[in-house]
């Protein structure tokens, strides 16, 4: 299987001109076609899951279902007057969305839409998700301290110090999947979870790493619960609880300078989500089907087409997931909300982490599929 | 040679080095909040893995380097969150930051 | 290799763009308002503000910021030797990775411990010394 | 390498002199440490040109994800702290920036002398290989092997830094 950036498919598809024109062009497609697209719009979803959950309508005037809801939002957000608080810091607040936007929208060029459509295959791809969404903690504390505000410092505050905490467990829960696959290269580690029992070289496929072993699979739990309190979901919202906090860091933030946080946000939903898809799920590939080991050889284009619609399905689900979470389950306190991570979610990956090397220590690196089928390992 | 070749080359990070570590030591003796003082380290650990990671490519194309920069960071690391304490500690103490008031060992 | 990360700059540089660009294109179409004193005061819930925003803060943000920052260090440090751990195994070598990498890992775990122990993870004052919090 | 690239390069490094010149000169100590977050980023752009992918990485992790945060918290934590106006006195500038000019005298010499540095450039072979190959493993053999000592070693640093600052950072 030959992964190829979505720089380089463009260039072959139309053929010719520099590699950089076609490079920017794509990450210009990826961050105006998917990540802002995907901001605005999952905020019409989440009203109308919301609506869903509560036995209302929702959102239903702006076009058939109120589908185009979120163009109007958009309108609104963007022809909105725009407002600076007294006594803010004008350069950080304008600063603040910056960051927030670049943490979570660069995320995307390493997200594996599929082996044709990866913005940028790096060799680094688990760590550069990781270090550049920690723009994000910073750009959230410049905001809150920033406006002027009681409020949204608090809000400021505990965001940061929620984030940063919840950080070391998301980067242990993502260390399994660094054991079993060898590389931090995301194409690399989303291919090796194809399923290929008949092909020659069954060995390198050891099917969805969340079945790799028990320990991968409560890994992959607590890789989603991390996620959500890195982008500050119910019930991890205290830098945004609305009860107590007014509206957290975001208070002094009105019209499109909130709609840009609120972009970011739903990104990094995206960004984590996908994240989980491509690590723990699979990426692109279509359960017990090996696209590559087809008696058939579909064209490339095809196969992209296919393989970004089976990796979307699975990044939606998991979004609709955690949006689902927000209407069931309550908002933790400061405490419970440390105790946690630093009691529970620290030590269980650190388990995890050692059950997995023990494991593939004792099986010499086979996946539980692998046994069932009686592949033999390395 | 082109300017962008020197830019992206030895001497261009060497340069650059160059700066970060001179603008480090002014920040150290010329900055009297603590807190600057500590910023202007940081700048000079910077300089110094820029050295390293800049011989490394363009001399011996070695990871070595690249280690001694991985330390350079961790230490950086560990030194920031022990300098800050002592800030916070000493504003607890003496009531300020300023570098040159924290002066009880000197009689 | 060398075009992915120019991809990769290029996803900074352009999000980057993003926004200035659409708080351009909303101070051109918005009307423009003048705003009052009233209008621009700190939001606290209707009432006068009062005092400054900059208030002091529960210092144990800053300690669970130190915690932090070590944790964060040891982590990005093992990843390089995570990713040999594979390798090690098929070569049969997979003990000697092992016990390297949890020796490692074993000595952040008791850092971990001492925090515990010492009540450093708590985050209400006096918990560590057994008084609860209000169920 | 293609000219964009280099471009690209320069801009950044052009960037990270800006912001360090910010962290020594500015005297609110809030952007001081905003601009050292742009340094970072700057000098994380500059390792990746040189090929260390993954040191890369670990500086922005560390730097802007660790550094900078623990710096902004100190900051607002003691919100005296940035209200306090402590002046900076001139005099003390003369050493460091005589330091300045002895450390920047070699790239004056070497922009009058452009051709003896010449003998200098003893490129190695491989050059641009080494630039834009995988250095996460590399990094890992290193540390296992050659730097098995240090690498177990920084975790005893590391323990006392936490517990020293942990200490000293306790509320009493």
């Amino acid at each position: 299987m030959d992964t190829a950036s979505f720089a380089h498919s463009l260039q072959t598809w139309t053929g010719g001109g520099p590699l950089w024109i076609w490079a920017a062009l794509s990450a210009f497609l990826i961050i105006y076609l998917i990540a802002l697209p995907f901001g605005g719009f999952a905020t019409y979803v989440e009203r109308k899951v919301a609506a869903d959950f509560q036995d209302r309508i929702g959102p239903n005037r702006v076009g058939p279902y109120g589908l185009l809801q979120f163009l109007a939002d958009a309108v609104k957000m963007i022809a909105k007057e725009d407002f600076v608080p007294a006594g803010a810091d004008r350069f950080l607040y304008n600063l603040a969305p910056l960051l927030v936007v670049v943490g979570a929208c660069s995320a995307f060029a390493v997200l594996p839409l599929s082996q044709y459509l990866m913005g940028a295959d790096v060799n680094i791809g688990i760590f550069y998700i990781l270090s550049i969404s920690t723009l994000v903690a910073p750009g959230i504390l410049l905001g809150s301290w920033s406006s002027n505000n009681k409020w949204s410092l608090l809000g400021g505050l505990r965001g940061a110090a929620q984030i940063v905490s919840y950080e070391i467990p998301v980067a242990l829960s993502i260390l399994p999947v660094v054991l079993i696959s060898g590389t931090l290269q995301i194409g690399s580690i989303v291919e090796q979870q194809g399923w290929a029992p008949g092909a020659e070289n069954a060995a390198a496929y050891h099917f969805w790493n969340v079945f790799h072993n028990p320990f991968c699979f409560v890994a992959s739990i607590l890789l989603f619960i991390g996620g959500l309190a890195e982008t500050n979901r119910i019930p991890f919202d205290l830098p945004e609880a609305e009860s107590e906090l007014v509206s957290g860091f975001n208070t002094e933030f009105s019209g499109m300078r909130f709609g840009l946080y609120a972009l970011g946000e739903f990104a990094e939903i995206f960004v984590m989500s996908g994240m989980l898809t491509a690590l723990y799920l699979g990426g692109w590939h279509i359960p017990f089907l090996n696209l590559d080991s087809l008696f058939v050889k579909l064209p490339s284009g095809l196969i992209a087409l296919v393989q970004l619609g089976m990796f979307s399905i699975k990044t939606l689900s998991l979004v609709f997931v955690v949006m689902w979470l927000r209407w069931t389950l309550p908002r933790l306190r400061v405490d419970q909300l440390m105790g946690m991570c630093w009691k529970g979610l620290v030590p269980l990956a650190l388990i995890n982490l050692f059950g997995t090397a023990v494991w593939m220590w004792l099986f010499n690196g086979r996946s539980l599929a692998q046994l069932i089928f009686g592949i033999a390992g390395h | 040679m082109s300017f962008l070749d020197w830019a992206t080359g030895l001497h261009g990070y060497l340069f650059v080095g160059t700066i970060l570590a001179t603008l480090g030591i002014i920040a150290v003796v010329y900055r009297r909040n603590s807190i600057g003082v500590l910023l202007g380290i940081e700048l000079l650990l910077n300089a110094a893995s820029i050295n390293f990671i800049s011989f490394s490519k363009f001399r011996t194309a070695a990871i070595d380097g690249q280690i001694f920069a991985l330390f350079i960071i961790i230490i950086a690391a560990a030194e920031a969150a022990v300098a800050l304490a002592i800030i916070l500690r000493l504003y607890r103490l003496r009531e300020t930051i300023d570098a040159g008031e924290a002066n009880l060992m000197r009689n | 290799m060398e075009t992915g990360y120019i991809t990769a700059l290029w996803f900074i540089v352009i999000s980057a763009v993003t926004v200035p660009l659409m708080l351009g294109i909303g101070w051109l179409i918005r009307p423009k308002v003048k705003g009052s004193e009233l209008k621009s005061q700190a939001y606290e819930c209707g009432e006068q503000p009062v005092g400054e925003a900059w208030i002091k803060f529960n210092i144990r943000f800053y300690v669970v910021a130190i915690i932090f920052i070590i944790f964060d260090v040891e982590v990005a440090t093992v990843f390089p030797a995570m990713t040999l751990y594979k390798s090690a195994i098929a070569q049969g070598a997979g003990g000697i990775a092992f016990i390297k990498i949890f020796l490692f890992i074993g000595l952040l775990l008791s850092g971990l411990v001492y925090c515990w122990v010492r009540g450093d993870l708590e985050w209400i004052k006096g918990a560590a010394q057994g008084i609860k919090p209000r169920k | 390498m293609s000219e964009t690239a280099k471009i690209i390069l320069v801009l950044f490094q052009l960037l990270t002199i800006a912001s360090a010149l910010l962290v020594t000169f500015s005297p609110n100590i809030l952007y001081a440490s905003i601009s050292l977050l742009f340094a970072f980023l700057g000098v994380a752009i500059m390792f990746l040109y040189a090929g260390a992918d993954f040191l890369a990485g670990v500086q922005v992790i560390v730097y802007i994800g660790g550094v900078t945060i623990l710096v902004l918290f100190a900051i607002m934590l003691t919100s005296w702290m940035y209200q306090v106006k402590l002046r900076d006195s001139r005099a003390k500038l003369i050493v460091p920036l005589l330091l300045a000019l002895f450390g920047l005298l070699p790239f004056l010499y070497q922009g009058a002398q452009h051709l003896a540095s010449r003998v200098l450039r003893t490129v190695p072979p491989d050059f641009e290989a080494f630039a834009f190959s995988p250095k996460t493993n590399a990094v890992g053999e290193a540390l296992l092997g050659n730097y098995l000592l240090p690498f177990e070693g920084i975790t005893v640093l590391l323990l006392g830094a936490l517990v020293g600052a942990v200490w000293l950072a306790r509320p009493k």
